[in-house]
């Protein structure tokens, strides 16, 4: 963890007094940016752990889930990261030290880069890129990286098994991802995700010309792009029906076989932080992101609830994923290519055009 | 017994797998060690999968890690000490495992059980079915990666137990049957909530049947996975509904006389012929529901009067041999005794348990699959350790 | 309980008529087998046959060829070693009043007597087979020799043999010629001995013979661990 | 972690870190016999649920799992594996023994090919009796682990001796020692 927190100490450094607080001098916003990614990441993955992964989990299958570790059980994965910190960390004899130890630093650094373009207001968004969504799309596959650095540097059959698996996975999921996007980049106009969300605001649709709906988000006329999103977001996170690379059934625990300790911890990190990253950039994308219709575009209260709307449409979004992988039972490697390449793909081609000519027309 | 297409097919694709293996095979490999203790061998099964590539080209299992000697230790035990020890054979349906021992001790000390005493035997060897099938048909879904069906099996299951425990003593392992009868007769009021609980049994079929019998990745996941020709699965000694699912319409509850009262019930053996994973999860589920229908019309027509025959006064049991099998969950479960004439007990107890060859057919219709359709087999086959090690 | 007279000699005396369709499945057999087919019992509603096991290998391949008995249901073997002292150190106390009874849990001969089918050889191999058609079954025995108990393997038969012919190897250590592989099924490799021999002494109870009736006995030391868990560390 | 190897923590952060072990118990999702079902029947059984308590059954893998629960026989042919898989797991580690085949042999007491007791081939924190427990035994037996590991010394549990092996204490567990890492 020491390593993580570097970078906010430093920051924290080269700040100027606390009694000249003005917040819009370079390091004072540089020291919040690092601040609230560095709190979000850990706080959207016990979120989410503890909201769906224990809790709905667990009364969807007639079960309470942890009660005892605080009031519901709610520190429950707070105990589970402090334990896992004192866990003996294990090197396996055969391992490649070094690549065994990098893997989840660059797992878990792929999840903290996709937050650094997610906006969640006006203002209130890390780096507003204007190729945001095309940033965070390539940041996203990071992560295939150092999961095949672990499966290899377990030296571990199952561990390399799951870890090709994953690669293979992602690669053929990536592309019907962001072609799925295509169709709302065009629509926008924009890559920038701030401009998606100023987009959505401004849409209308006008049902034959007879009345006009205000401020519709991409969800309805981008339906499909929606779906196929979501579908290659559900295998990008590595869910059920698409859980391959960590089938507990047949590889163990796939390419996290043989981490243990904090290490294991940044994978769950990982695992569950860039749940909570797809999630927000999937609402972002479809959902009108942090607007909700009525709200003033630039003022600085949007700044307070639109992060508060964001989250809402996250956890939607999240429960959704959630709710498909306690449910479905996982494909098999060679059905999900075949899914992917036969029938995401061309889907997501013909989306794309019917989005381009429709563009034209209208 | 009618031999389908993709029965043939399966034989064809054995064969040429075969081929493979002992002319072409000199690919750079990996050998692959699954088990003992691995998440998809319930237990401690040992599989050891050459590999090229996803595909296996050969699997050898491995068992014994749970062999406890049963054969030798009855040969060191009383009849009534034995029914003790092979209740723990297939743990799921314990009281499975002691009917037909003790149908074949009665053999050889030449007495029979009052009727209502066989009847009581019927009723428990259904619910024990129950108990057992029901985990099969949520375990199942585990293995391809649904994980919440099996927690409905383990909720609804458990009534059974509670009422296996209600009329046994025992939650797990009854011990409930005696040489010439039955340990207890029935609590008072057990019949009623019995048929309360297999109404929820149904429901839970149903329930089964809609999360994962009508989901399309289950369906492509067990379709065409596994198929089993009948006659090489009559040669490996396939029996219960792996056998059926391939069509051979055998049902040792139906088709032999038992003392038991299966004869008097109306219930059917249903078959599929397809003979592959999905035909044997689907021949399962339509099995738990008949035990239902029959655990329901054995409450209806049971018999009173005693629950235990007179028994001759006599220490020793008299010479000779009997074989006795039964319709286990898991498929065909025998015991070939041996008396001596002594006054202790088994000279020699064979136990044909349905899962040892059930599993030994594994190395023939592994070959070829690829490693999440070993998972998908293993769990199709439905064995349980303690049945295949003894 | 006590009135019951001993009436087996009644029913003894009344045996049920012979099962034709087994009596001519028998005759079948022996037209194919002829003198090597020894023996056959045909009661109880079963069938079982004794062959030399010279014909062991020719009765299966018959057996699923022409009769259609396709479903193999197991094979394994049978030690008739009349080991009384053995047993009777595995008895203890259990059985007192069959001490009384005078004539003896063991047998005169140095086999147990009295089988169905059995032979004059101490290893016996034994194996069922079954016609889901017709709905019958037959035992099939063959005697091996007590030197060499080797015998022709089913493998080219019944594939499902291979496992029950490892598992009569291990158990017994039976030779099936022909088999590929006989290898431990159940036992670690570095195993001594063969458990299912009457010869074979198990050795928890050599060491600590079971105690019997233990309600009989007093409870011993319940005072001390009492005492002693009273003075554990809270 | 310097000062946790040292085994020289203030008494609150001890306190902390205790607590936090002791509500999160991930327990290893192996079987043996048929006292596997009744685990099971704990972990899975909405009437058991044993994830309340913080134990979670999660982790298929040894290097993930905090607890290891033997349930059921133990062969002699299947011991070298247990001894691996019980080192295998990262310290600090729990074994439960569950059964009376685990505990003592059970009703193999007499058999060829059964390990009287697991703890001939690991150290075993709780036993719990029973010819299979009961889902409450199993969970009683956990709850008292957890007590265990809540009133743990790290200092002595850190410094890389083996505990000495106590006797039966007043809430009828027994204290196990053994070789850590």
């Amino acid at each position: 963890m020491s390593a993580l927190l570097a970078p906010a100490l430093a920051a924290l450094a080269v700040l100027p007094p606390v009694a000249a607080v003005d917040v819009t001098t370079y390091g004072w916003v540089t020291a919040l940016k690092v601040a609230i990614v560095l709190g979000v990441i850990p706080a959207g993955a016990l979120i989410l752990g503890y909201v769906f992964l224990l809790k709905m989990m667990s009364h969807m299958q007639s079960r309470l889930g942890p009660m005892e570790a605080g009031p519901h059980g709610v520190l429950q994965l707070v105990a589970d990261g402090v334990k896992f910190l004192q866990k003996e960390d294990i090197f396996p004899s055969r391992a490649d030290r070094r690549v065994f130890a990098a893997a989840p630093l660059v797992v878990l650094m792929s999840t903290f880069l996709l937050y650094v373009v997610i906006p969640a207001g006006p203002r209130a968004v890390v780096e507003d890129l204007d190729t945001g969504i095309f940033f965070a799309l390539a940041v996203s596959s990071i992560s295939v990286i150092g999961v095949l650095m672990a499966g290899w540097a377990s030296a571990n059959k199952y561990a390399l098994i799951g870890a090709l698996r994953a690669a293979g996975q992602l690669i053929a999921y990536e592309l019907p991802m962001v072609l799925a996007v295509v169709g709302v980049v065009i629509q926008a106009g924009t890559m920038s995700l701030s401009g998606i969300v100023v987009a959505q605001a401004n849409y209308e649709v006008s049902v034959f010309g007879l009345f006009e709906i205000p401020k519709v988000p991409y969800v309805f006329p981008q339906i499909v792009g929606f779906l196929l999103f979501m579908i290659a977001a559900q295998a990008e996170l590595s869910q059920a029906p698409f859980d391959m690379p960590v089938a507990e059934s047949e590889l163990v625990a796939g390419y996290m076989t043989e981490y243990s300790g904090f290490r294991f911890l940044f994978f769950f990190m990982g695992e569950f932080g860039s749940a909570f990253a797809l999630a927000a950039i999937a609402a972002t994308l479809f959902l009108g992101g942090w607007y909700v219709p009525g709200m003033s575009m630039d003022a600085v209260a949007s700044d307070i609830i639109g992060p508060l709307v964001l989250g809402g449409k996250i956890m939607l979004v999240a429960f959704f994923i959630f709710w498909v992988r306690f449910t479905y039972p996982r494909l098999r490697e060679d059905q999900l290519q075949s899914m992917a390449w036969k029938v995401l793909i061309p889907i997501s081609l013909v989306n794309i055009a019917v989005t381009g000519v429709a563009k034209v027309v209208f | 017994m009618t031999v389908t297409e993709p029965q043939q097919l399966a034989y064809i694709a054995g064969q040429a797998a075969e081929a493979r293996l002992r002319f072409e095979l000199e690919t750079e490999g990996m050998t692959l060690n699954i088990g003992p203790q691995h998440p998809a061998t319930h237990g401690t099964l040992r599989i050891i999968v050459r590999l090229d590539g996803e595909q296996v080209v050969w699997a050898d299992p491995s068992c014994g890690y749970m062999h406890r000697g049963y054969e030798k230790l009855a040969e060191v035990r009383k009849y009534q000490q034995v029914t003790t020890l092979v209740n723990r054979i297939d743990w799921l349906s314990s009281f499975c495992n002691e009917v037909p021992f003790i149908l074949a001790a009665e053999q050889l000390y030449e007495v029979e059980a009052p009727p209502r005493a066989q009847w009581i035997r019927t009723l428990l060897f259904e619910m024990g079915r129950i108990a057992n099938i029901t985990l099969f048909l949520g375990e199942m879904g585990v293995q391809l990666g649904a994980i919440t069906p099996v927690f409905y099996a383990f909720r609804d299951r458990e009534h059974v137990l509670n009422l296996i425990e209600a009329a046994t003593g025992g939650r797990f392992h009854p011990n409930y049957d005696r040489v010439g009868g039955l340990k207890d007769d029935l609590p008072k009021g057990w019949v009623e909530e019995t048929k309360a609980v297999m109404d929820k049994v149904r429901e839970f079929c149903d329930q089964m049947e809609d999360l994962l019998l009508g989901n399309e990745i289950f369906e492509r996941r067990m379709r065409g996975i596994g198929v089993i020709p009948a006659r090489v699965g009559l040669g490996y000694g396939l029996s219960g509904a792996n056998i059926r699912a391939s069509g051979v319409d055998w049902d040792i509850r139906r088709d032999e006389p038992s003392v038991l009262a299966w004869k008097d019930c109306d219930w059917k053996v249903w078959t599929h012929t397809d003979g592959d994973s999905f035909a044997r999860y689907w021949v399962r589920l339509q099995e738990t529901r008949e035990a239902a229908k029959l655990v329901d019309q054995l409450c209806d027509g049971l018999p009173s009067g005693p629950i235990m025959a007179k028994m001759p006064a006599r220490l020793r049991v008299p010479k000779g041999e009997a074989w006795v099998h039964t319709e286990n969950p898991l498929g065909e479960m025998g015991y070939y005794v041996v008396s001596d004439g002594g006054p202790s007990g088994p000279f020699r107890c064979k136990i044909r348990s349905a899962s040892f060859n059930n599993i030994s057919i594994l190395p023939w219709i592994l070959r070829g699959v690829y490693v999440p359709d070993v998972i998908t087999i293993l769990s199709s086959l439905y064995f349980i350790l303690g049945d295949i090690d003894r | 309980m006590s009135d019951a007279p001993t009436d087996d000699q009644t029913e003894d005396a009344a045996p049920p008529p012979p099962d034709p369709e087994r009596e001519e499945l028998v005759a079948a057999l022996r037209r194919d087998l002829g003198d090597w087919l020894i023996e056959h019992v045909n009661a109880n509603g079963d069938l079982w046959v004794r062959v030399d096991r010279k014909a062991w290998l020719k009765a299966g391949e018959v057996l699923r060829e022409k009769h259609g008995f396709d479903y193999f249901c197991f094979l394994s073997g049978i030690d008739w070693l009349n080991n009384a002292e053995l047993v009777q150190r595995y008895e203890q106390v259990w059985d007192p009043d069959a001490e009384a009874a005078g004539d003896g849990a063991a047998d005169e001969g140095p086999y147990v007597g009295g089988r169905v089918a059995g032979g004059d050889t101490r290893f016996q191999v034994f194996a069922r087979v079954y016609n889901v058609q017709r709905k019958l079954g037959i035992t099939l025995k063959a005697d091996l020799d007590d030197a060499n108990p080797s015998v022709d393997s089913w493998v080219t038969v019944y594939r499902g043999a291979d496992w029950h012919e490892r598992e009569a190897w291990e158990m017994y250590g039976f030779e099936f010629a022909g088999h590929p592989g006989l290898r431990h099924i159940y036992l670690p490799v570095e195993f001594e001995g063969f458990p299912l021999r009457k010869d074979f002494a198990l050795l928890a109870r050599v060491v600590k013979p079971w105690p019997g009736l233990v309600d009989k006995e007093p409870v011993p030391g319940e005072d001390e661990e009492e005492g002693a868990e009273e003075a554990a560390p809270a | 972690m310097g000062l946790v190897e040292k085994g020289w923590l203030p008494k609150p952060l001890t306190k902390v870190l205790n607590s936090a072990r002791r509500y999160s118990v991930w327990i290893y999702q192996w079987g043996l016999a048929c006292c596997a079902i009744e685990m099971g029947s704990a972990l899975a059984s909405p009437r058991y649920d044993v994830m309340r308590l913080g134990v979670i059954p999660f982790p298929a893998s040894p290097r993930q799992a905090d607890l290891l629960v033997v349930s059921g026989t133990l062969t002699d042919k299947l011991a070298p594996s247990l001894r691996r898989l019980y080192e295998q797991m990262p310290d600090p580690k729990y074994v439960i023994s569950m059964g009376s085949c685990a505990n003592c042999g059970g009703p193999y007491w007499d058999s060829y090919s059964v390990t009287k007791g697991c703890d001939q081939i690991v150290p075993v924190d709780v036993y719990v009796p029973g010819c299979p427990p009961r889902p409450e035994a199993l969970l009683e037996g956990i709850v008292l682990l957890q007590q265990r590991i809540g009133d743990e010394d790290m200092a002595e549990r850190w410094k890389g001796e083996p505990p000495v092996v106590a006797g039966p204490t007043n809430s009828g567990v027994v204290v196990g020692g053994g070789p850590i890492a």
